[in-house]
């Protein structure tokens, strides 16, 4: 099993869904982050205060996979997550050991 | 104020709109009156109604769009709203009252005779409907000014999360000088075009809200809708906002009544009371018919009610009773329920924050259902020489009138300020939100 | 309004309390007075009453309870206390003004007389409490209007983030009719029973604040604690909002206390200072408290203090000094404190937003301490003849009459509301918070 | 009030500032006028005036401030100024109204003549600015009452987020002590040292923007800059709470400014206009200003232009012309914007919430600007014996005598505090904010 | 060692906290996480507009913990977490393969 | 490569960026988190409710950096983010298989 995280634009979530769900992939968990990379942040001014701030509003997504449709789901993110333009995120794949279902205890792939 | 619409409604009434009387002696050549009296009762509640006024823009209405709207753009409306009153004062003393009331016996415009209030001091006096009793003209100046000041800003909602911030100011200004001053000359000075047709209008139904709203529909149908309507999550980013300024619209909107009475007197409490019943009775309209229809009463729904029944009310609130403020109050609901629900979504413009769906229609609802509910049978204050059907023509005239200078002056004067500043910010801007690019700051922080 | 109260604090005053004098003549027959005088500064200053106490309900009342809840239910609050204003106000019209006031000489009762107003004109005016000064009736009726509306909003507090919407309107408008309009009559017609025994209660502690206070009482233990109480995190999702209403609220309670004067004069000067420095003598005195006790002194206490001097200074504001005033106000803090922060733990009772810990028992404070500070020793205005044990007996006996009544009687209608609607949401519902499930929408989004 | 700046402005008014009518023949001795006239429009006008002040405070100013500051940090401002207005109201009937208005003919104090408002009564009447007009003195000495309960409150802005609540209650005492209520009996008591100088200012932009306004600036100075000041990210938690707490500023200030006329006449109506057009210039000024300087206009731009504005048109507004106010509003927020943007940062002091940038700098351009734009020839209302210089010279004498008293003595006592319980509070504390250690409470939760 | 991520209804929060408590494990880090998954979300109407929101919230706890304790922390979020009803959440375990307490430098298992 | 978790003190955040800048690492994802560990909450009266909050605001970091840079990063946030006081937060390095860049699909140390 994958653990796969990725961070996209914040305005991609509802595509980026979609195409997951049609791959059948339901269980996700989503985050609010910000991000920092190449994407410049803004800069903000409050009477005499200057502020810059570099971090940029991401939308982070934590996904559970089956080995067998993690590259299928890397590449549906990579698609629906794209525009092209600088801060469009990254996919992060990591191993994941086991996974549990809370309501039932079921373990495994079927938990997923 | 309102003086022709009033005639008929108290045939006491002095029929001059604005005089002023700086030199007394001046009066008593036509009807050697008693020297006017200034009642300092009826001084303390204008100039309370004219906070109100003020208090209805900043901040009611503010937080009312601004809640509405979601976190990204909350900014550009609270600036927006505030950058129009400001501008819109400044006009009013440099040439606005001037063009509305300024002397001149044109039907559409008032002249050139005050402009920077010239001629004003201390003891100008302007009339009131009830012969020989004035108020300081600074205080009727300062009252209508609020007016102008706040009825560019309701338009704003129609187009809100797209706008560019210089084109609202730019046309804010426009629109007072081609579209508001004209019509509020046409409506409440003496001289006016439709104040000499007799339509009732107590408080400025058709110069504020029908006014507003149709230009509001215009504007949100030529600037297009926002990006991902119909798809994306757009919620009220703050009810509670939203219900902070829908309440303080409330209270604030009887300055904009009941200061139209002029005076502190029984006129003025039933003008009060009718707008506490009518909203009372479109608030309740607006959530049985939601739980009607939805099976559920939102809060937001309620506000919306609330600001209907207002509109509703305010050219009817001075000739109509109590029970019959609380029908107009639900009805209006009703009617504006199913162009907000319905009708928009049917015709697919995006009126953001339903400008013209319950300003524009709640207006005409409330223009026309004044012909009805001041019927004496029906509870109104007209006696028996007095006809629905004939004044319902007054009315409808008067709308049709109103929604067609306003349709097509707003129309063209959308397409010069596009032409020259532009009407809509770049796509980038409104997908990060129009605070940070537009005024460098972002709403909230930790 | 409060005629009875005021009888002995000013003997000039008419006892009369709502007199419709639409043909002049006709009080001739009895006093043969001079015409009766409208003031328009009287009615400019009652005027701003009425929306001095609708700013109290909306946002005022509604922002104060909606900050100390969790963001989930905040907009069940707003909800209820925007239906709740707008259901009374329909009623008052219908029949609660003429169950109130409808000039029945029945001491419980005001009859049928005034159903949809009948009879009210523009010519109607109300007695005050200075023989031949009136205000028009439509005044008096908006002005006793809003204090409807108000009071069943403050009983929802109390079984706040539980109960079903359902529940709540239908008990509103029961408990209006069979405890509020009833009591109202009683301590302020001038046929009502506490009336003529002779209470002071100047703004209504006894109407409004007791009665309600008790009510929600007797709610709160129906229909039982909230889940997860004494364990979860209830902590109030935003105090800024939570200052925002009771700063609103204090406002506000000028039009309440003040208003009540019916009076724009120096006895309305009175009731102002003390209802400033009985304030800020109980904002002292909570925070002084909470600083020896716990350490600390928190907003939320300097609120509440707020709160609890408002109200025990309602009944009083007429008769006592402001040095007296200062001292009620800091006295109805300590043992509201001891209320809200022992009592209710000791007995389990889930008060959430201390309705009763607050209004029902400052409420009571402040009826016996009008006994005590009203006498001319300690700075009231009372005179040589006045005996604080005797009043101290009558303001007790109102106390309990009330108390007795509104027990009853809300343990009965919350009993049928129970059986009709049922009180509670869901377990579910009440887990997920009331928001979404019961009115459709979230307060916040980003 | 401000009777000594009013004389030279309205010849007629009587100069007395406050007299007790408490016997009427003690006052017939001297004028044998007609009996004094007690008008309820200038009651009602007053009382509103009262409530507005109050509302400036509370909530205005608390949510102006506290909209600024980080969330962590917002009820210790909330808290600060509740405090301190409870604080205030409470000594201002013990001492403070006695030391400002007691009666004595020092030119500094008022003397011990009413302490604890000794023999105010009911039939006690404060003069206004009209001969034989006068109103209630217990309405008099409420409405300064409010000026005195929000004064200390505008200082804390300068040293949020890092200050102690006990220095800021104990320094507010002191302050008002030995600073305002000797320079309030300086400008305002009719023997009062700055009255009698001629100097002009309407409705106390000496006595509480500039004495305000220089305190702060010592207080942070003092007090030293915020930790991670220049470097951390210190933006302002929540710009719509600071836009709300800036409009419910403005709505409150035509009760300070309008109400500084104590008659509900055409001065009042001058004093209004005045304040609505001057803040209206001032917001389009530094939206403006900011445009050019830095391509955008912020939202608290134009908030800070609105408050800058009001400070500016304070000592104005009785004597000035609308166009000459739109002009004196620009000119503030000009100056104002330099003071905020650049000076501040060459000097390095950090004015939290540029107290000392918009009151004081506003306040001392309001003092000058009044010697010009009351000219004739610029609108303003005096006569041809009116020479700019001569006034300007007074004005200038009365701003300095103001700033080197409020300045010496805000620093004095400023150590005072210091050595008694501390200014600051500890480092660990400012980093995890105020609100929690200081009053055991967090502002949001979800 | 292992990191553990646990998916939960925000209420069953302060439950888990002690359960885990009871086993000697004190250190978790919270993220307030919107879930999607088989339990529906809910519909929003504002006046003509409805939204189908399909997240719902939950509470992300990360915990590292010593390989020893692993099973029995799973066991304890699954029994402490469990309403039985759909949406309870999830458990994952990673692989963990080295743990920094920054305050003192210290590494590995005496870090967690 | 490696996925580094990161939790510290909030106020440290901008250090800590700064520190990792200076090693040329640029990509980051912050998230505001509660955390439960040695460092005890506070308490908070509500009138007559008083409630005990064991959780303390922290802000967490992840980063996929490649292996050889690991240590480095490791020790910088590590100096950066310490206070000496408990309560400075944890750092935990998991494995990392794969990282795509949405934006060209890059993959691998490249896409970092
Ligand atoms: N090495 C990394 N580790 C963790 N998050 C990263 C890393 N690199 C980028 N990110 C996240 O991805 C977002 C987009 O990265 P950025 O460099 O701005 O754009 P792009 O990937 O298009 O070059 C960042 O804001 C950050 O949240
Ligand atoms: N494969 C997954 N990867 C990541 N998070 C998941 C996954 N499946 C479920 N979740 C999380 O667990 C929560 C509960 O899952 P859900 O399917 O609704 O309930 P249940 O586990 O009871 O069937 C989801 O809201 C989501 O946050
Ligand atoms: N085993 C762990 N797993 C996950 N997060 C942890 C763990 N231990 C500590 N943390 C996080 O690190 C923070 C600091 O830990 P704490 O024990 O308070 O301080 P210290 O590390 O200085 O002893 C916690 O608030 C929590 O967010």
């Amino acid at each position: 099993m994958k653990y796969v995280i990725a961070v996209i634009k914040p305005f991609k979530l509802e595509e980026v869904r979609e195409a997951l769900g049609g791959l059948g992939v339901q269980g996700i968990t989503v985050t609010e982050v910000k991000g920092h990379g190449r994407q410049r942040g803004h800069t903000e001014f409050y009477r005499g205060a200057e502020y810059t701030v570099s971090f940029v509003p991401k939308v982070k997504l934590e996904l559970a996979v089956d080995e067998a449709i993690a590259d299928k789901v890397i590449e549906a993110i990579q698609l629906a997550g794209q525009t092209g333009q600088i801060g469009d995120g990254k996919i992060f794949v990591l191993p994941l050991e086991q996974a549990v279902r809370i309501r039932t205890g079921e373990t495994g792939a079927a938990a997923l | 104020m309102n003086s022709g619409v009033f005639k008929s409604a108290r045939p006491l009434a002095a029929a001059a709109a604005v005089l002023a009387f700086s030199v007394l002696p001046a009066l008593a050549q036509e009807t050697t009156p008693a020297a006017p009296i200034m009642d300092k009762g009826d001084v303390a509640w204008m100039m309370t109604s004219s906070l109100l006024v003020l208090f209805m823009a900043l901040p009611g209405l503010a937080l009312f769009y601004g809640g509405l709207v979601r976190a990204k753009n909350i900014l550009s409306i609270l600036m927006q709203t505030t950058m129009i009153a400001a501008v819109m004062m400044v006009v009013w003393v440099v040439y606005g009252y001037s063009f509305a009331f300024g002397g001149s016996d044109n039907p559409f415009f008032g002249g050139f005779g005050k402009l920077f209030l010239s001629g004003v001091t201390l003891e100008s006096m302007s009339a009131t409907f009830t012969s020989g009793v004035v108020i300081p003209e600074y205080l009727f100046i300062t009252f209508q000014m609020t007016f102008a000041a706040i009825t560019p800003a309701l338009i704003i909602g129609a187009f809100a999360e797209r706008v560019k911030f210089s084109a609202v100011v730019l046309f804010s200004v426009l629109w007072a000088t081609f579209v508001y001053f004209p019509v509020a000359h046409m409506v409440w000075d003496a001289n006016g075009y439709l104040f000499k047709m007799g339509a009732i209008d107590f408080a400025g139904g058709t110069v504020v809200h029908i006014n507003a709203g149709i230009a509001a529909l215009v504007g949100c149908i030529m600037i297009g809708p926002r990006k991902g309507y119909g798809k994306d999550m757009m919620a009220p980013h703050s009810l509670p906002l939203c219900l902070i300024g829908a309440s303080i619209l409330w209270v604030g909107w009887f300055g904009f009544n009941v200061g139209s009475n002029l005076e502190s007197n029984a006129g003025a409490t039933l003008a009060m009371i009718n707008t506490f019943v009518a909203t009372a009775g479109a608030i309740l309209g607006w959530s049985l018919i939601e739980t009607l229809h939805r099976g559920k009463a939102s809060m937001l729904g309620a506000a919306s009610g609330m600001i209907a029944g207002l509109v509703a009310i305010t050219p009817a609130c001075g000739t109509i009773g109590p029970v019959g403020a609380i029908a107009l109050g639900a009805l209006a609901s009703a009617i504006c329920y199913v162009f907000v629900s319905a009708v928009k979504n049917r015709f697919g413009y995006d009126d953001s924050l339903d400008v013209f769906g319950i300003h524009g229609v709640g207006g005409i609802v409330g223009a026309l259902g004044t012909a009805i509910f001041s019927a004496g049978a029906l509870g109104g204050i007209k006696g028996d020489d007095y006809s629905i059907g004939a004044q319902f023509m007054i009315q409808l005239t008067a709308v049709v009138i109103t929604v067609v200078w306003t349709g097509v002056a707003s129309a063209i004067l959308f397409k010069i300020v596009d032409l020259i500043v532009g009407l809509r910010v770049k796509s980038e801007i409104e997908t990060q939100g129009l605070d940070q690019p537009t005024h460098g700051e972002v709403a909230y922080h930790s």
